[in-house]
């Protein structure tokens, strides 16, 4: 006996990220780590189980092996039920022949078979990028009440930022009047936050006339959201109030990070009413020396500190020597840094190991973020993961200045 | 080499004088009593046997073991959530509150004998569950199949008690081929400074027979009236464990060895260089530590909030220490609230204890002040 | 709708009369014993639980409760294996062995009172293990709360019982209003043909309240004690159950019971229709039915190999019927070998039992003969 | 820290079996159910299980939506552990593209990170299509006494039927001499079975060169193995007594069914010490009426049964009506037999409904398989799943034996 579910979600987990440079060499944008504890993907997936979705199919295609060895079968995010759970919908070869996905659009279609056997009232599109809490129970309860086709999250956003995204205007009863995809001049700052809820008849539709249009990149946000607003479907806006992060660059990652230590952001992770979910090890609690010294910082655990931490966010294994000094950093994964070591405004990857009296980075001024805008041009020094960086090795901002080559604050050999 | 393992059963029993951690075990049983920052005390021994090689393991449960089960589970964090063999609970033969201070009771796996002969292991490690060690069991096996011995007993040489911890230990003395001629629960009188560490392996066919041995006897203790009767003709010998031992028996011992820990050797003995040590898997951001944050030659495990002062002291999950709050040599456990200017010094705060703000709890002398579950300070 | 049943919990008792199915329950409890022919008793009530939308149950075990644990683990099977909520084991508070036949021991509620306040929901569900029905509680509840009731009693309406069984069952008398004014356990007295299920649905507070109120009376039973005692002022009423229900609390009853699933009308209802009935999922081939075998009017679970007659009987797993043998009016239990020419009628044997070539077992009355567990016949 | 593990399994679990035609219309042959209670590859996944083999590789491309959702995290195989499990592994993007698996050594190359993660000093490339019990324990302590390259286990077939396989040819010491693909003159009558074992290192190299060879069709039987050849590997045939189907056809399919009902077929599924393990459903027990007659058959849970059953395998949930008769067929899950319906040598899909009256199939004389030799024309009615059959349709060899047109054997629709 099938149940009829009133929603399900469709978490859109198959992007590259390729702004995210080396952080997504080995691993899809949805599983970079963040945080000191997570990946970014698991917060689209704790929202899912806190808001009681039970049924999520989660869409990869760049780089998925890691995700799926990470998601399983979903018990980390109590995702697993009798007739449910987390499925990962990776492309797949049909009768006729092979399809990659080729937009948002396209992935979900070639999934109508999983929507269809689930069957649901409604569809939820989520995106498995994005940093924020957010109880799409709500966002349901909004869509039935409007009797919406669909119906779009939206957040407010700096009036100069929001030619970045898609831009919403609505009427005074939230329905959706005009729809521009990174408007030069926008008329609004309701921009888009990649989460749509729709009837499903009313979703699966328009797939089949995006998928029909040659001329469609299949995005639901190019393709699909201006054609149901040429067809004067029913859309409306459901604005969305609290923390939301795309983390597109390098930059916006590190801020991302960084925002996780102010506790003036409104992204609380030790809200108990609101857990986010992920993997956990069991690694014994962190170490703290007596040579230690730890200001403003997150430490995971099976950390050994004994040289200085501020500011930053130590991911679980790490080892940092005595008489080394991270500031403002992100330290992932099994790091170990050795004596002497000075790191400032980087982002040092997994398993790498840093060699005596090395320095990575600096030269920061946090000016240049808060005065709105976040810069292109790369300000924070990244070290892959699985490097052996011999002794006094010297990377970042301090040889970029010279050469002026933004891409030599990477390493990716050394 | 791991497979000579898949042949071995473990069985944990639980411990017989569950008082001896006073408050700690009113609620809970020995085996669940937290220990190290986010394990309890039966995860060591369990892990041991899992990293070991062992795929299934009874474990024999009594009173207050409802915090036991919801720790252990169907055992999935050990690996041990499997169609054939996996973990089991053996109910206790005895009645719930019976004090018996037998050092292995067999009557408790006498009445779970189906569950043992049903098991289609050939042999058996029979550990309790109060011993922090990181071990592997599978050299311990090799040894008494080379001995060709009917018991091998683990045994620690030059173990350091503090006096009164001594008391109801398990002694063995061996001659130069490891054969063990004298096993005693008393220390000193014959000058035998090895402590046994209550892991004793042997075959299921052996065990059997001393159960129905003793069930025609109704003489029920392992050590007492099967390994020192010296009329029984049974090959016993000692394998030595050379690393970290603490066993814990005592609230003395209990404070102590959990401050052992703070030595950074210990730390990488017992949980970075051996085989790892599993438990119960918890959700939870790391922990913040703030600007205001004073902190020194501590253990912290997630989730925690930490604005005050703290050194020497093993904090578990979930803790918050305010602004101004100053603990030393304490054991804080899991969703403490500590307030702001409280001074705490050499306690061991249960979980969900509350120190209201300003509050000072000092032990005055080397024993902690233990402050029981949902205690306020 | 489901939602509102994320604030119920559910406790499951065990059975205070476990003799009552004999050789049936001397090595499991009440809750284990085999039904249905690859169930538990305990399968339905916590299948009608999940069904329902309750996460959280809280199973209260006492003696011989081994068999139940390896049955239901960590509850995977019921959708329970959860990080928060999920399936607890609640240990009894009296000793093992005491015979008590409070109809629901609020002394073991009371000994897990932790577990109760802890838990986040605001209602709870309490039950026995020992009837079998396939119940929408979801529907009890919305009565419950529409009736602003402070207890609901859900009873069944005409339930026959043979002479012996009807002892020791609870009896409502409702008014128009389906207000409940008498619990008695005194059947035909007050001429009341309506039998309570033993299932109990209140405010959390207000068994908190009970319980609180039992503690200082030492006064446990909450049918006797409580629901009966007139200068309670406590408004009880009765949802009715319209489905099949079977009461099991003898021998006679549980075989009678049994057989009652032969009738396609009562397998459709108890297994197709309602919710799903859970339980332990096993490895293995489908059963197996050979050239020679002549079968009518049986019920048989995977993994048989049958060769020989089998009529009006209730198979469970990896049974072997051999050439030649006849089974008439028999519940034969996992594992049973039955060799040639044997004859069987009216019998219960239990798991692992071997039937000798040319054996013959036939009961000469209404009463089935038992074969306890690993028996020869 | 990652152990070194002996051995690991790469499954290849991503062939279309369009010779299955409709059984393989919404699933790959792997998820193809057999036996009652089984789907094909249970088969390969439990003898992973039961040799001791803890890590598995699923190398999925067609119609993978099933096998995904079936599988899981491999806890019904009991191959869930620490440091391996069982492990979904579709094609994916990289940074250079997508690539869809071209040949079986091409699927296995484009998952080499798989392999140098879990670092084994052998793989073992098994094929998820056969029907089969293997101790591979047994092949690898051979592999490893004869210090080979690569181990491949063979199967004695009958001598008419070699020219379908890969043929070996050893020497006395069981030495790769010479190896054909479907030769049309075999020289021996040993048949490789798919089942490799490779030292690891052997098995990257000759991947490497596979790939780097434009000319090859990068399958293991038709270029990576002749290569070996050619090159003085060592080569060794590991000869396995024992049942073995590949059932890659309609016929072998319903042939290797009807094997299950003989008790002289050395495949003993009920056989306790090599269990084969499905993921299993909580139905009642199956009801057998005082109206049925079972000859010879399997029935599994949740069957009701007032008909009769005679040479046949009822899969879980059928239902079968007083006064229909069901022969020598194989009935899938959740079939709907109305009353006085015929069924006859065929196979009915997953919940299909036979209308009262109607008539499946029939005419058949087991002459034609036992003389040798598999017929190619099929004789056996295959009906879809999901149908709705009107009373009294008939189906199967009486219209085919007038219109001679094989295909109308199967229906798509009525």
């Amino acid at each position: 006996m099938q149940n009829k579910k009133q929603c399900i979600a469709m978490l859109l987990a198959g992007g590259q990220g390729s702004r995210l440079r080396v952080l997504t060499k080995n691993l899809a944008k949805p599983a970079v780590p963040y945080g000191g504890q997570y990946r970014i993907i698991d917060f689209s997936l704790s929202n899912c189980a806190n808001s009681g979705i039970e049924t999520v199919g989660v869409l990869t295609q760049y780089k998925p092996q890691l995700l799926n060895s990470y998601i399983g079968i979903g018990t980390s995010w109590d995702l697993l039920c009798h007739n449910g759970g987390l499925n990962i919908l990776p492309p797949y070869i049909g009768e006729a022949g092979g399809n990659w996905y080729r937009g948002t659009a396209h992935a979900v279609y070639q999934n109508m078979g999983f929507i269809e056997k689930h069957n649901p009232e409604y569809v939820l599109i989520l995106s498995g990028d994005h940093i924020y809490k957010m109880d799409y129970s709500k966002l349901l309860d909004y869509h039935q009440a409007k009797k919406a086709g669909i119906t779009i999250a939206v957040v407010e956003v700096p009036p100069d930022e929001a030619s970045r995204f898609g831009i919403m205007s609505t009427n005074e009863e939230g329905r959706i009047v005009e729809f521009e995809e990174k408007p030069q001049n926008p008329k609004s700052n309701l921009a888009s936050m990649g989460v749509y809820v729709f009837n499903t008849e009313c979703l699966l539709s328009y797939l089949e006339k995006d998928v029909q249009d040659p001329a469609s990149e299949n995005d639901f946000g190019k393709n699909v959201i201006p054609r149901m607003l040429n067809e004067k479907e029913r859309m409306y806006a459901y604005a969305f109030k609290g923390y939301w992060k795309d983390v597109g660059t390098i930059e916006s990652y590190w801020k991302a990070s960084m925002d996780i230590l102010d506790d003036r952001t409104p992204l609380n992770i030790f809200d108990k009413n609101w857990g986010i979910y992920s993997l956990n090890s069991s690694l014994p609690p962190h170490y703290v020396a007596g040579s230690a010294r730890i200001k403003n910082a997150m430490i995971a655990e099976g950390c050994l500190v004994y040289g200085e931490v501020e500011n930053s966010i130590i991911f679980p294994g790490v080892v940092i020597e005595k008489g080394s000094k991270v500031r403002d950093s992100v330290v992932m994964s099994n790091v170990r840094i050795n004596g002497n070591v000075k790191i400032e405004k980087a982002i040092i990857g997994e398993n790498t190991e840093v060699g005596d009296g090395s320095i990575i980075g600096g030269e920061y001024s946090s000016e240049e973020y808060s005065a709105g805008g976040i810069a292109e041009d790369p300000k924070i020094t990244v070290v892959e993961d699985n490097l052996q960086l011999a002794p006094h090795t010297r990377i970042g901002v301090l040889i970029r200045m010279k050469r002026a080559d933004s891409k030599l604050s990477e390493v990716a050999g050394v | 080499m791991k497979k000579i393992m898949r042949s071995v059963m473990g069985i944990i029993h639980h411990h017989k004088n569950e008082k001896c951690l006073e408050e700690l075990t009113r609620y809970r049983c020995m085996a669940s009593v937290p220990f190290g920052g986010r394990y309890r005390l039966v995860d060591f021994i369990l892990s041991n046997m899992v990293n070991s090689g062992i795929a299934n393991v009874g474990i024999v449960t009594s009173i207050n073991f409802r915090s036991l089960l919801s720790h252990l589970g169907n055992g999935k964090e050990w690996g041990l959530d499997k169609k054939h063999d996996g973990l089991f609970y053996l109910p206790t033969a005895a009645r719930n509150d019976v004090r018996n201070l037998r050092k292995v009771d067999l009557e408790d796996l006498y009445a779970n004998g189906d569950y043992i002969k049903e098991s289609k292991q050939e042999y058996v490690i029979i550990t309790g569950c109060n011993m922090i060690c990181n071990i592997d069991l599978k050299k311990a096996m090799t040894f008494h199949l080379e001995k060709q011995a009917d018991v091998t007993v683990i045994y620690k040489e030059n173990y350091r008690f503090d006096a009164p911890d001594i008391a109801g230990n398990v002694f063995v003395e061996t001659d130069e081929n490891r054969r063990i001629r004298t096993v005693t629960t008393r220390y000193g009188k014959r000058r035998t400074d090895k402590v046994s560490l209550g892991i004793y392996v042997m075959e299921k066919k052996v065990l059997l027979d001393i159960l129905e041995d003793c069930a025609r006897k109704k003489k029920w203790d392992l050590v007492k009236n099967v390994l020192s009767d010296k009329e029984k003709d049974i090959r016993i010998y000692g394998y030595a464990h050379d690393g970290y031992l603490a066993i814990i028996n005592s609230v003395n011992s209990y404070y102590k060895h959990h401050l052992d820990l703070l030595e950074p050797r210990t730390l990488q003995e017992l949980f970075l260089e051996g085989g790892e040590i599993y438990t119960k898997m918890k959700d939870g951001p790391s922990t913040k530590y703030y600007d205001v944050s004073d902190v020194r030659n501590i253990l912290v495990s997630n989730g925690c909030l930490i604005q005050g002062k703290v050194e020497n002291s093993i904090i578990y999950r979930n803790v918050k220490v305010a602004k101004g709050a100053s603990i030393k040599n304490s054991i804080i456990m899991p969703k403490v609230e500590i307030d702001e200017d409280a001074v705490l010094n050499g306690v061991i705060l249960d979980k969900y204890v509350y120190v209201r703000k300003g509050a000072r709890l000092v032990s005055d002398n080397q024993l902690p002040i233990i402050v029981g579950k949902r205690g306020v300070v």
